[in-house]
């Protein structure tokens, strides 16, 4: 079964066409990594899967995502599919003028939830979900600002799982970040894993290939491949995607 | 060879003695008004009404007034300015009518603040038949609207992508993200803005000569004359008389701690 | 970057290529042995087999440096496991020839009839030999061939068995020929691993 | 969670609400200008050009020239300009190449002090504190040594458009200085350095370099402040003297004189009983209305070439 299925997608900015008929399936609870040379459309893409592409002035989507068999862009809300479809991105984005709490229940708060009680519990659940309970738990009402580049981006995810995201976009999380606080991010999603689908952009191909079950490449607004990452990483079928994950690009 | 080092020497005397002389003025101003206006401040000076003509008194009655008409030209002003803010920074999409507006607020931060009084007499107070602090506070809203429409909407503008798209991307609808994320990001700009706005106002005396006029008495209700520090400042150095002379220097002191701190502090704030 | 994947490639390469000289010098042993009887050789092929081994040690720690240093994906990823895969069976091949002439020391061979394990041996021998060239070269056509060629050796080896079984021979020459088939056979079975896996390396596909 | 025609309502609520604000500003706007010429009709239909040309002002005789209030207004801000230009640009040439850089903040802050005190305080102190100075130790050796010169003849006022003009130097100085300060801290860094590599002299790269990079900008800024000093009310008020002598019974820069911001500011209170006399004052206002709007789009106009980055 799948979770997102991406059927003849394009996407313009003004009239330059930046994405090209993509066909794509997302299987359900897995990690799908979306590689590809910088300004390929990869981020494009990313953000056509919960309409954040539509932000952007000027900018026009074609084709069908459909997410549990409704598409998202004409059976669904926009506000409705970010919820359902979180995305983190890639600098640390926190609210500078929220606490940390507050951070973590923006999405929740803003949106009328007040009963304290729930929202410490998910508030406490979040933040340990992406282990940062045990470092911030004194002091909740800091600002998210303050936190490290990696512990804001932690935040950040909690941030996106509050809403309890189906499937969640992740726009190259770690490329701002040190070695080490990469390496516990890409430890939480494979935690994430088990109850959701990820999509994740990335430029590293090595992390790419450590932490998703399917890789798919696009190149020039197309996609070129699309399968297992093992299959990907050690017998590509398209000479296009054995040149570019051995580093051998023009 | 040597002429350009003379010359290049000159300019630097010239230029360093010029600055030592403006700020010759600031200091005197300072030091005039303090030591001036000190000797009449007391406590009677800050809680009793003016006495009749020539004779001292207080000025209790200005300092509310003020007070209050700042208070209502901000209640106006600063809901108008933070709108129209808001307005154009997130839902103009830079059309001709979001230059219009701008021209339009441009303009009126150009406009001298007497006509502005002027502009609040033919409107209310020709209408009413009396003059009223509610003209006043209307006119100074005026000076206000601008400062902190151009404050809000810069503010806004330089709130980053990135935290724009990561309230989107919970779902918050629009409003939501204007009001609760942009704008929040966005307060120590509008905050400032409003303090130097109040300040501004303070200092404002044209506009209060033909709407709130002058009152010796306590204000009775804002539909009324209300006396303010700015026209008593104006009426008591123009009368001539000693005692009121005196009262107007001390009264310049009040107002010139008050904008002087305004200003101060807003400069700690938005350089930390 | 410091190392690239070539320069691994050609020391990984031509370490694999003194490992078969080694085996060209060991076969040269076996033939002797099948041909003349001749025996007391076992020392000799022993000493080579050792350096046989210390090559394919060397070969696996290239292939393991440059999986650290370079963490290759695609072709490049493949270079590495096939030639480790390559080293091991070359090595392996290396035994199997060493095994043939300590079971030889084991009988009195000097009234066998060894000609059709002799024309086993010629058969296996030039399989050894294409699929390591086919690997060298990178040569696509030749791997298949061997591949295919396998058929035969197995064909060759069964006949033998059956032969030996019927035929009213010495013991000690049917054990003898018996172990000989077996251990030529899967010499060739090495040889196709090596033909595979060039085939993997370059197709991407394990399966032909 | 709310549902979404719920949310749609109070998207667009929240949108009607701004929208309103911004039509509330223009209606103001344009509010501004029909009051004072709804204000204005009677003395424009009946003075017609005499309020631009006219230099008696008598409301009893119902004479109302406006000509020596309008020039006093130009006459004074364009002394201020002439002074304060200078003064603003040597100031900002010392900010940015000669001042050692902690003390920058101090000659921002200076700049920011200046602008902030109240006019009307400006005014008490032109009134009681310099004008007696003025008027001891630089009006009255002038008249006694060059007197005879027109421009320069006695008697020695104090409150004089000398004195307002000199006051409107003070008050405009920092509000071009502080806009020039921004601007030549603008010019690109690598010009800069180019000219200094060639060995230039600190003056040679703010001549060639700085000032004609920042010339659009501090044409703006000095317009900006000539549009300050032309409606400046309450220290000119206080300073000026207030009479109609000049310039057309004298024209010398120590008589007092008049603006039309001073002559509102002093007449207007008591003009409210005598339609005709209010209304004059109301196209006086009328006028420098017009003179500020076309100095806003004017500096507007100017600022548009001004666009870096």
């Amino acid at each position: 079964m799948y979770k997102l299925r991406v059927n003849g997608l394009s996407a313009w900015f003004q009239n330059k066409q930046v994405l090209f008929d993509i066909h794509l399936e997302f299987p359900e609870k897995k990690v799908i990594a979306i590689i590809g040379p910088s300004g390929c459309g990869k981020t494009t893409f990313l953000r056509c899967l919960n309409r954040m592409h539509e932000l952007t002035p000027g900018a026009r989507v074609e084709g069908k995502v459909i997410l549990d068999g409704k598409d998202i862009y004409s059976e669904m809300d926009a506000m409705e599919v970010r919820r359902k479809i979180g995305m983190v991105f890639q600098k640390p984005n926190p609210f500078p003028h929220m606490s940390i709490y507050d951070n973590v229940v923006a999405g929740l708060k803003l949106m009328g939830i007040r009963d304290r009680k729930i929202l410490d519990g998910i508030v406490e659940r979040k933040l340990k979900e992406v282990g940062l309970w045990d470092e911030v738990c004194n002091d909740l009402k800091r600002s998210g600002a303050q936190l490290s580049g990696g512990q804001q981006q932690r935040l950040c995810i909690a941030r996106a799982l509050a809403t309890e995201p189906e499937v969640l976009l992740m726009d190259e999380p770690t490329s701002s970040l040190d070695p080490a606080s990469s390496a516990r991010v890409e430890a939480l999603i494979r935690v994430l894993k088990n109850n959701t689908t990820i999509v994740i952009v990335t430029h590293n191909i090595q992390q790419a290939a450590r932490i998703s079950d399917f890789t798919a490449f696009i190149y020039n607004g197309k996609l070129i491949e699309y399968g297992e990452t093992k299959e990907i990483f050690e017998s590509p079928k398209d000479p296009l995607t054995e040149k570019y994950i051995t580093g051998r690009f023009g | 060879m040597n002429l350009r080092k003379i010359k290049n020497a000159l300019i630097r005397i010239t230029s360093t003695i010029v600055v030592v002389l403006i700020t010759i003025p600031l200091l005197w101003i300072i030091f005039d008004v303090f030591i001036k206006g000190i000797s009449v401040i007391g406590l009677e000076f800050l809680i009793s009404l003016p006495a009749p003509i020539g004779e001292g008194g207080g000025i209790a009655n200005a300092i509310l007034g003020t007070l209050i008409i700042n208070a209502m030209a901000c209640a106006i002003g600063l809901p108008l300015g933070i709108a129209t803010g808001i307005y154009l920074s997130e839902y103009s999409n830079d059309s001709t009518f979001s230059t219009f507006i701008r021209t339009i607020i441009y303009t009126l931060s150009g406009v001298p603040s007497i006509i502005l009084g002027l502009f609040a007499f033919a409107l209310i107070v020709i209408r009413i038949g009396h003059y009223t602090a509610i003209a006043a506070a209307f006119a100074l809203s005026i000076i206000v609207i601008p400062i902190v429409a151009k404050a809000t909407e810069e503010g806004m503008r330089a709130v980053s992508i990135e935290i724009r798209e990561g309230a989107f991307a919970l779902g918050l609808p629009k409003w939501i993200v204007v009001t609760k994320i942009i704008l929040g990001v966005a307060k120590s700009s509008i905050i400032t803005s409003s303090l130097l706005a109040f300040a501004r106002i303070s200092g404002e005396t044209a506009p209060l000569l033909f709407t709130a006029l002058f009152s010796y008495y306590w204000p009775r209700g804002i539909n009324e004359p209300m006396a303010s520090l700015q026209v008593l400042i104006y009426n008591y150095a123009m009368s001539g008389f000693e005692a009121w002379v005196i009262r107007a220097w001390g009264a310049s002191l009040l107002l010139l701690l008050l904008v002087l701190f305004i200003n101060i502090l807003v400069r700690r704030i938005s350089t930390r | 970057m410091g190392v690239s994947i070539e320069e691994y490639e050609d020391k990984i390469n031509s370490t694999i290529m003194e490992m078969t000289e080694l085996i060209e010098n060991i076969k040269d042993h076996v033939l002797h042995l099948l041909r003349d009887k001749k025996k007391g050789l076992l020392p000799l092929a022993t000493e080579l087999c050792k350096v046989a081994q210390i090559k394919e040690e060397k070969v696996m720690e290239f292939c393991i440096e440059a999986l650290i240093r370079l963490q290759p994906f695609a072709s490049d990823l493949r270079k590495l496991t096939t030639s480790m895969k390559v080293a091991y069976d070359i090595s392996r091949i290396c035994r199997y020839l060493r095994n043939i002439l300590e079971v030889a020391e084991e009988f009195d061979i000097s009234k066998c009839d060894t000609s059709e394990v002799l024309s086993l041996f010629e058969n296996a021998l030039s399989m050894i030999i294409s699929s390591i060239r086919s690997y060298l070269q990178k040569d696509f056509e030749t791997s298949r061939n061997v591949i295919k060629a396998d058929e035969l050796i197995d064909q060759k080896y069964r006949k033998i068995l059956r032969k030996l079984a019927s035929e009213d021979v010495e013991h000690t020459c049917i054990l003898f020929n018996g172990l000989a088939a077996r251990i030529i056979e899967r010499m060739a079975d090495h040889a196709c691993y090596i033909a595979n896996e060039t085939a993997y390396l370059l197709t991407g596909n394990r399966t032909l | 969670m709310k549902n979404i025609s719920k949310i749609i309502f109070l998207e667009n609520f929240f949108k009607l609400i701004l929208k309103i604000a911004t039509l509330i500003i223009i209606v103001i706007f344009l509010l501004m200008f029909y009051s004072l010429f709804e204000r204005s009709m009677p003395s424009l239909m009946e003075n017609g050009f005499y309020i631009l040309f006219g230099s008696s002002w008598d409301p009893n005789i119902k004479l109302f020239g406006g000509a020596p209030a309008i020039l006093g207004t130009i006459i004074s801000s364009a002394i201020a300009i002439a002074f304060a230009f200078p003064i603003s640009l040597s100031i900002a040439i010392f900010y940015t190449e000669y001042c050692p850089l902690r003390v920058r903040p101090i000659i921002s802050e200076i700049m920011n002090l200046l602008a902030a005190i109240p006019s009307v305080i400006y005014g008490i102190w032109g009134l009681w504190t310099i004008s007696p100075i003025i008027k001891l130790n630089f009006q009255e050796p002038i008249i006694a040594s060059i007197g005879f010169i027109p421009l320069f003849s006695g008697p020695a006022y104090g409150l004089s458009i000398f004195l307002a003009s000199l006051i409107l130097t003070i008050m405009i100085t920092p509000i071009i200085a502080s806009i020039s300060m921004d601007i030549f801290l603008k010019t690109p860094i690598l010009l800069k350095e180019a000219m200094f590599a060639l060995g230039a002299t600190k003056w040679e790269v703010l001549r060639h370099v700085v000032i004609p990079f920042a010339r659009r900008g501090i044409l703006a800024a000095t317009i900006l402040g000539l549009g300050r000093a032309l409606g400046e009310t309450m220290a000119v008020t206080m300073v000026i003297g207030n009479s109609y002598i000049w310039p057309f019974q004298s024209i010398s820069l120590f008589s007092p004189a008049t603006t039309i911001t001073s002559k509102i500011a002093s007449e207007f209170p008591e003009s409210v009983i005598d339609l005709m006399h209010n209304s004059s004052l109301m196209s006086l206002a009328l006028i420098l209305l017009l003179f500020s709007i076309s100095i806003s789009f004017i500096t507007k106009f100017i600022e548009k070439g001004v666009k870096y980055r």
